[in-house]
């Protein structure tokens, strides 16, 4: 049990040296008029800011709206106005971070406006753009490991998550007193689970990131 | 057959009629329809199986309304055209007297419209199984078949309107085709104008057609025009249950309409 | 030979802009029996007419085609001027080239010749164009007004004091209508009972006007001048010339728990009822759904108790068919209810009430005497949130449009309670304050300066309960989008105004169009306001869209002028646009056959049967099918009917609409 | 060679959808230049017999559109229409045309946007379709050929 | 009767009890569960976040296999991948590019034909017609029926009937013989996949919801999500240290608590699975009189 714990520790920091990037290209972009943020954002996901009135609905269901540092409406107003600093002020916002895409603000949204699309988007580009919040690293690196995981494995598996996690924020102490509870109950399973098929799931997480590529 | 003599015999000597329009025997198989006008010619009436003509188209001619009182020997499709023409408020004008032999052999002299209605209502047939099979087989064609199928047969129309003339339910003194301002439909014999006059024959018969056959019997080059109506008839009792020739009071699909018609074609 | 002038108005540029006019010009120029043709920048303009009417002259035009506007707005003032320059008024036709071309496509060459080509169908049109003289009808000189609210009250009062017969319709048992329910009013804070009763009772006493309450319109045929009407007037129960409205029975009455529609639910009201003190008649009905008598068999007090021996259980609905020359749809409105909103509680919480609940509980005749307390435990509330915009603009839910009457009566009722309550805190969350109107943005402000309202800046996201408290969650977009939790004890939605549930088939009865949300299409959104598309039907009031009570009133007025103006004169003149059967020479007088089965598709019943007989003898030549003119209303469908064109629409002719479409195609787009 | 451009024939009545088409303008909608409008006073006027001449007379598609059930300005002149378009498409399926070349179509006064969508729509139908040439083969030689098939049998 | 069963990550790891639970109930109702042969995971929030093709491939693969095994239905009992799943097909569906594009990501075809049902609709669908027969103990508690997001937005996918104050888990408490009691934070958001980066936002909002259904006498909470189950199970220290206080009303899936009903063992249901004790919960059943 023990060996196999270690060599579980060891594969994940070999394979933190040389991470292998997924669809993740960092690149800058321009900001050229029918290239805005907000034109890019209407294009690939549909949401047309312009429906919002600003009305604050989104804002007052949200459940983090005192922890955000912009907030959702006002997410929607800075894509709406276009002012010079704004797209730099949301990409590097902690708000789009936070955002638990629980779509309480779309579910009472007068206009429709689907603002967890408009969240996933803005995440996307914060990270395509190296613009990522500090204070987000963790949920960032989360994402990653998650990723990371599922295209190894096919499927996820907590202890493997976990560490790979913690590999990448270096936060060894948080959640360890939880690990042999969890362990003895049956709920943790160190050996991890594959699918039969793991290559498939690397050639699909391949053909995405060659596409993307493409398409710039 | 002489019961049916002796009855318009019967009928001549009591002034109920003055002209009769019957069967005789011809040189072919079918007979063909007589008009007696003395007690005399009696013996050259016959009727049999055969006798499918529908006499009821000559009741529109001036000649026959000349003659007052009309005896007509009926099939059961003239019965359905006498009905249906009732409906249609023909018979204003014409003093008729209506004979039919049933399967019995027997020979009935209604004494009015109402007995034939009921006489026909009981007696309603069916549509006749070869052109049930003929549409059936039309209809598995695809739809660009069906179209070659229709416009070979319509270039061969060469518009002498014998479809027209044998059908009882043509009696406007004046055809559409015949309008000139504006001209509706080409007179020249060309398949455009042909199935331009076959498409509004159709519409014109739906559901007043009494599926006598008639016209598809007629034609000349063969062209099975009756199909048309009697596909008509069948979509419109299957759409709004209307049977023509059915009652006196009319029944006719394209008058009236329920707010619950189908509009699923329709955006 | 026809002599055809063309006319292509510019529209300013609003044709132009996208239309080569002069192209069209010059290609309308060599159209077959054209003569003359011409574009100018305003041809609806005063010298555009007089060029027209020059043109006719100088150029003897024996007919004239305008491509302007859609004929929906300018027909008549171009067939005007065609008359005055000498030549029957249906020789002129409209080429549709701003609606249908220069607004909804881009400036091309396609652009261009689809205006070509309409000009080209008009001009083939008019070319088959006959002389059409208008046709006179009598008029009926009694109104049908349909509502009694104040909008129906109003246009009665005008109509009546006019000197015309007026009957007045209205569904509930009382006339009075949602004013009557209201405490006060924007922005005078007004008694609303207190100018509305005098103008109730006037219209139960005016010599001029029938009164039918607990009645409504069943159908209507006929048309302008010439409307027949069949109402039915429901059962009350009672006998109305007997009652002396004693209130006998409805104290004794053992229903009491029926929830009472003048109060908004917040209170209960008997079987037999009359819905409120003041009510005109003020004599009650039997609700018979919530009656033992209709609904068990038993108890029968009302008519043990009565005094005049008035109620009468037998007593059936009635069919009375009246004639009228014109109409008054004036069917009001109504609102969205709490349980519309489910972010709310779904009309669950007892004190999140709508704005009708509160009027009636502010209002000095409602439940509770004028006392604003809350519907769970009649407790004076020390915090009122109340909601604007609730349901209105608000696309999801289907309710796009403002309610218009909202952000008034929302500050008219934190003021209610700020006057009733000083120590009280009212909270208002608004999107926009929409305050338009005389005197109104002044009001609004007075809340808010005076009467210590708190407007907040945003919406509520969402409402629970806890611990008797409603727990209202929302923002203020003003202070950074800042969450804002507000404990308050009762919350008011200003819900959004919307039209009656039975509005589509009132509607329908009426052959008037409506829009997607039901309210009652005008004639035109700016000049013709107060018409429908149906001629002889006006409206008044909130069944067109959410409206106050001044520009109810304004409204109802001016449908009353309308009708007035029609009941002027004994006869109008009708549009000639009718069928007509064929005549011909003898033998054949007319190709119709006489089958008579276009009877039953006119839906006027405007055919009949004819018998055409010998002059001298007076035998019966031939039968066939006559269109009485004073009755066809030019829908054409039995000309479409007729098997062999035996009759034809004028002025929309078998010749001129196979030549328009002739005329359209034939050559590339 | 130019993109084919179709030839649309709309048959309307003036209450409903003449309006409707009417508020697709004063609203600016924009819709696709291929269409034709020939005003009817009501779906009822109009013929079947006009949909054909419009085919013969080269149409690639025809629209027929009014108001909705129970919406007519006439009352009925709708339900009438109805019934006959629902025997007339039978009567052409028969025959084999091509129905999807006619749109029938309800469009009220207040479908501006409908009415826009709905030319689009049937624009790009009978691009996708082609020209319409069924009847433009059918004239001309059938007859002869007929003549000699009969002769030489 | 046989129905296609997508366990999802969760079910196979920390919240092994629900998948072990769903399985105890369906044996005893008669229905199988088949499942989707090398299903892989649904990407979760994380591909939703970082990449929107990859969030639409991870499902489809999944749904792909689903059609190839011929499975006409099947049930995800967990929200999250419910979720994840149901909007993948969906855009799929209304897209015939993203169609495209995503089999040519997956190499599989995909039709789309596959139902997908949440867990209200498999029980309401397959268990409720034949729950009567099985139940023979009554829960006899006050029960806060919890949602959270994933099972009641977005409204289109998640197919309520009260996106706002959803009845469903209700009815199912009903049947049980628990009383659900009214309460305001049904639907409110837990923190969900926070739980690990953001632990302090999951105290703050689990807390929230613990603390509403403690102070309305709720003696457990059902859940229907295993990341709901997780945040409100598995941080309780977090969540104490947060409110200042402890509660300790135990947290079942909605299948432990059906089971119960059914008779169906404790362990078997794996209630001893939970961090925070479920005797509390198991002690107040009675028999259900006849």
């Amino acid at each position: 049990m023990i060996i196999c714990s270690i060599q579980l520790i060891f594969f994940c920091i070999k394979r933190q040296l040389n991470r292998f990037n997924i669809e993740i290209v960092h690149e800058s972009i321009e900001t050229k008029p029918g290239n805005s943020l907000k034109s890019r954002l209407e294009e690939s996901v549909g949401v047309i800011v312009s429906h919002c009135y600003q009305c604050g609905k989104c804002t007052a269901g949200c459940p983090l709206n005192e922890d955000m540092d912009i907030k959702p409406n006002q997410v929607l107003r800075m894509l709406q106005a276009e002012l010079p600093g704004y797209e730099d002020k949301l990409l590097s916002s902690l708000s789009i971070w936070l955002c638990l895409a629980c779509d309480t603000c779309y579910s009472r949204c007068p206009q429709e406006v689907k603002l967890s699309q408009v969240m996933d988007f803005l995440r996307q580009e914060s990270v395509r753009q190296n613009k990522v919040n500090p204070k987000a690293k963790d949920i960032l690196s989360f994402h990653k490991a998650f990723l990371e995981t599922i295209e190894k494995n096919g499927k996820l598996n907590e202890v493997w998550l976990t560490l790979n996690y913690k590999l990448k924020t270096l936060n060894m102490i948080q959640d360890v007193q939880k690990a042999p509870s969890m362990f003895f109950k049956g709920k943790l399973n160190p050996i991890p689970s594959r699918i039969q098929h793991v290559k498939e799931m690397e050639k699909i997480f391949q053909r995405i990131s060659e596409n993307e590529g493409g398409d710039k | 057959m002489k019961l049916l003599q002796n009855k318009v015999a019967e009928l001549f000597e009591n002034g109920t009629i003055n002209l009769m329009i019957g069967f005789k025997e011809a040189l072919t198989k079918q007979p063909v329809p007589c008009f007696i006008e003395k007690a005399s010619e009696i013996e050259q009436l016959i009727y049999t199986k055969d006798c499918k003509n529908n006499l009821s188209v000559y009741l529109h001619k001036p000649e026959v309304k000349q003659a007052g009182k009309i005896g007509i020997l009926a099939n059961i499709a003239t019965l359905r055209a006498l009905v249906q023409l009732t409906s249609e408020n023909q018979f204003w004008d014409i003093e008729k007297t209506v004979l039919t032999v049933n399967d019995k052999e027997e020979v009935i002299v209604f004494s009015d419209m109402e007995e034939v209605e009921a006489y026909v209502q009981a007696n309603f047939p069916e549509f006749s199984e070869e052109d049930l099979k003929l549409l059936d087989y039309l209809e598995s064609l695809s739809r660009e078949d069906r179209w070659k199928y229709w416009t070979e047969q319509f270039s061969a129309c060469i518009k002498c309107y014998a479809c027209r003339a044998v059908c009882p339910m043509c009696y406007c003194p004046q055809c559409t085709v015949e309008c000139n301002q504006p001209q509706w439909i080409k007179t020249s014999a060309q398949t455009t104008g042909n199935l331009e006059w076959h498409i509004m024959r159709a519409m014109h018969l739906a559901g007043r057609c009494i599926n006598c056959g008639e016209c598809g019997r007629i034609c000349p080059v063969g062209i099975p025009v009756h199909l048309l109506t009697v596909k008509m008839n069948q979509d419109l009792f299957k759409e709004f249950g209307t049977k023509s020739g059915f009652a006196l009071k009319g029944d006719y699909a394209l008058n009236s309409f329920k707010p619950d018609d189908k509009e699923g074609f329709i955006k | 030979m026809a002599r055809i002038g063309v006319f292509i108005c510019h529209c300013g540029e609003n044709i132009s802009a996208t239309v080569d006019v002069a192209k069209v010009a010059e290609e309308a120029a060599k159209m077959p029996g054209v003569a003359y043709a011409m574009d100018y920048k305003y041809m609806c303009s005063d010298p555009g007419q007089t060029k027209i009417i020059e043109a006719i002259k100088e150029h003897k035009l024996t007919g004239i085609v305008v491509g302007a506007c859609s004929p929906r707005m300018h027909e008549a003032t171009f067939r005007k001027a065609a008359e005055k320059g000498g030549i029957n008024p249906f020789l002129c036709e409209i080429a549709n080239l701003r609606e249908q071309v220069s607004w909804v496509h881009p400036r091309t060459e396609a652009t261009t010749r689809k205006a070509i080509d309409i000009v080209r169908t008009i001009v083939n049109k008019v070319s088959k164009d006959t002389p059409l003289f208008p046709i006179k009808v009598p008029v009926t000189k009694t109104a049908l007004v349909i509502g009694g609210g104040i909008a129906g009250i109003q246009a009665a009062l005008d109509i009546a004091n006019a000197g015309h017969q007026v009957i007045m319709v209205e569904k509930s048992p009382s006339i009075g209508g949602h004013m009557s329910q209201l405490s006060e009013t924007f922005p005078t804070l007004d008694c609303s009972q207190c100018i509305l009763t005098p103008r109730m009772v006037e219209v139960a006493q005016h010599p001029n006007i029938t009164l039918h309450t607990f009645a409504e319109v069943e159908s209507v045929s006929g048309f302008v001048g010439n409307f027949d009407v069949k109402v039915r007037l429901k059962a009350r129960s009672v006998d109305m010339s007997k009652c002396t409205g004693c209130g006998t029975c409805w104290q004794k009455c053992p229903s009491k728990k029926i929830p009472d529609e003048f109060n908004a639910g917040l209170s209960y009201r008997t079987a037999i009822y009359s819905p409120f003190p003041q009510a005109v008649p003020n004599k009650p009905v039997i609700d018979r759904a919530n009656c033992n008598y209709f609904q068990k068999g038993k108890c029968g007090i009302c008519k043990k108790v009565c005094p005049a021996g008035a109620i009468d259980y037998e007593m059936e609905d009635e069919i009375i068919d009246i004639k009228v020359g014109a109409i008054v749809t004036a069917t009001g409105f109504d609102i969205k209810h709490t349980d519309f909103f489910p972010e709310y509680g779904y009309g669950e919480f007892k004190d999140v009430i709508d704005g009708l609940q509160f009027e009636r509980l502010a209002s000095a005749s409602g439940p509770t005497s004028g006392e604003i307390r809350r519907p769970s435990d009649g407790k004076i509330p020390e915090k009122i949130v109340f909601l604007a915009c609730s349901g209105s603009r608000d696309k999801a839910k289907g309710i796009e449009y403002c309610s218009k009457i909202c952000c008034m009566y929302t500050a008219k009722h934190a003021m209610l309670y700020k006057h009733k309550h000083h120590e009280g805190n009212a909270y208002v969350f608004y999107m926009d304050i929409r305050s338009a109107g005389k005197n109104y943005d002044e009001f609004v402000r007075r809340a808010i300066e005076e009467d210590d309202v708190h407007y907040i800046r945003g919406r509520v996201s969402r409402i629970y309960e806890k611990d008797g408290k409603l727990i209202v969650k929302g923002v203020d977009t003003l202070m950074n989008a800042e969450p804002v939790e507000i404990e308050a004890d009762m919350v008011v939605l200003a819900t959004a105004v919307v039209a009656n549930p039975d509005a589509e088939s009132v509607a329908q009865k009426m052959h008037i169009s409506y829009d997607k949300h039901h309210f009652f299409a005008e004639a035109h959104p700016k000049l013709r306001p107060v018409e429908t598309n149906t001629a002889g039907i006006m409206l008044a009031g909130a069944c067109q869209t959410a409206k106050d009570i001044p520009d109810t009133v304004s409204q109802a007025s001016a449908a009353a002028s309308k009708i007035m103006g029609l009941f002027s004169s004994d006869e109008m003149t009708r549009e000639p646009v009718v069928a007509v059967v064929n005549r011909c020479m003898p033998p054949l007088f007319t190709t119709c056959t006489g089958c008579l089965l276009c009877l039953e598709v006119c839906p006027y019943h405007a055919i009949e049967r004819e018998e055409i007989k010998d002059r001298r003898t007076g035998e019966i030549l031939k039968v066939a099918a006559k269109v009485n003119a004073g009755l066809c209303q030019g829908c054409g469908t039995c000309v479409a009917f007729c098997r062999n064109k035996s009759i034809d629409l004028q002025g929309f002719s078998n010749q001129q609409m196979l030549s328009e479409v002739v005329a359209l195609l034939n050559k590339p787009f | 060679m130019s993109e084919f451009e179709p030839k649309i024939v709309a048959f309307v009545c003036n209450w409903c959808t003449y309006a409707g088409a009417d508020l697709a303008g004063t609203s600016r909608t924009q819709y696709a230049s291929n269409v034709r409008i020939v005003r009817f006073p009501c779906t009822g006027r109009i013929d079947f017999m006009l949909l054909m001449k419009a085919f013969e007379n080269g149409a690639d598609g025809v629209i027929v559109s009014g108001c909705h059930p129970n919406d007519c300005h006439y009352t009925s002149g709708n339900f009438h229409a109805r019934r006959r378009w629902i025997v007339f498409r039978s009567i052409l399926d028969l025959i084999g045309f091509d129905t999807d070349r006619i749109t029938f179509s309800w469009v009220s006064a207040a479908e501006g946007k409908k009415w826009a969508n709905l030319v689009d729509e049937v624009t790009d139908k009978i691009k996708a379709k082609g020209p319409f040439t069924d009847l433009d083969k059918l004239d001309g030689v059938q007859l002869k050929e007929l003549y000699d098939e009969a002769i030489t049998k | 009767m046989k129905v296609g069963f997508y366990p999802g990550c969760s079910l196979e790891g920390s919240s092994k009890e629900y998948s072990k639970s769903l399985f105890a109930v369906s044996e005893k109702c008669g229905i199988t569960l088949e499942e989707i042969k090398d299903w892989s995971c649904c990407g979760a929030s994380a591909a939703h976040s970082l990449n929107h093709d990859l969030s639409i491939a991870l499902p489809a693969r999944t749904l792909a296999l689903a059609e190839k095994q011929g499975l006409s239905e099947i049930v995800i009992p967990c929200a999250a991948c419910y979720g994840r799943l149901a909007a993948s097909q969906q855009a799929i569906l209304n897209d015939k590019a993203i169609l495209e594009k995503t089999e040519k990501y997956i190499d599989m075809a995909f039709t789309g034909n596959v139902q997908l049902l949440t867990v209200f609709e498999f029980l309401q669908k397959y268990i409720f017609p034949v729950a009567d027969q099985y139940i023979v103990d009554k829960l006899n508690q006050k029960t806060a029926c919890y949602y959270g997001c994933l099972l009641a937005r977005p409204k289109d996918l998640t197919k309520l009937e009260r996106p706002e104050n959803p009845m469903e888990m209700e009815k199912v408490m009903e049947k049980a013989g628990a009383t659900p009691i009214d309460w305001a934070f049904k639907t409110e958001c837990c923190g969900a996949g926070f739980s690990m980066s953001r632990t302090d936002l999951v105290a703050k909002l689990s807390g929230r919801i613990l603390e509403d259904a403690a102070e309305r006498g709720a003696d457990s909470i059902i859940v229907a999500c295993p990341m709901c189950h997780s945040n409100l199970d598995l941080r309780r220290p977090e969540i104490k240290k947060q409110l200042k206080k402890d509660i300790n009303i135990p947290v079942l899936f909605i299948t432990q608590a059906l089971g119960l009903s059914m008779g169906i063992s404790a362990k078997e249901l794996g209630l001893d699975k939970h961090f925070v004790p479920t005797g509390k919960a198991v002690s107040c059943i009675v028999k259900k009189e006849a």
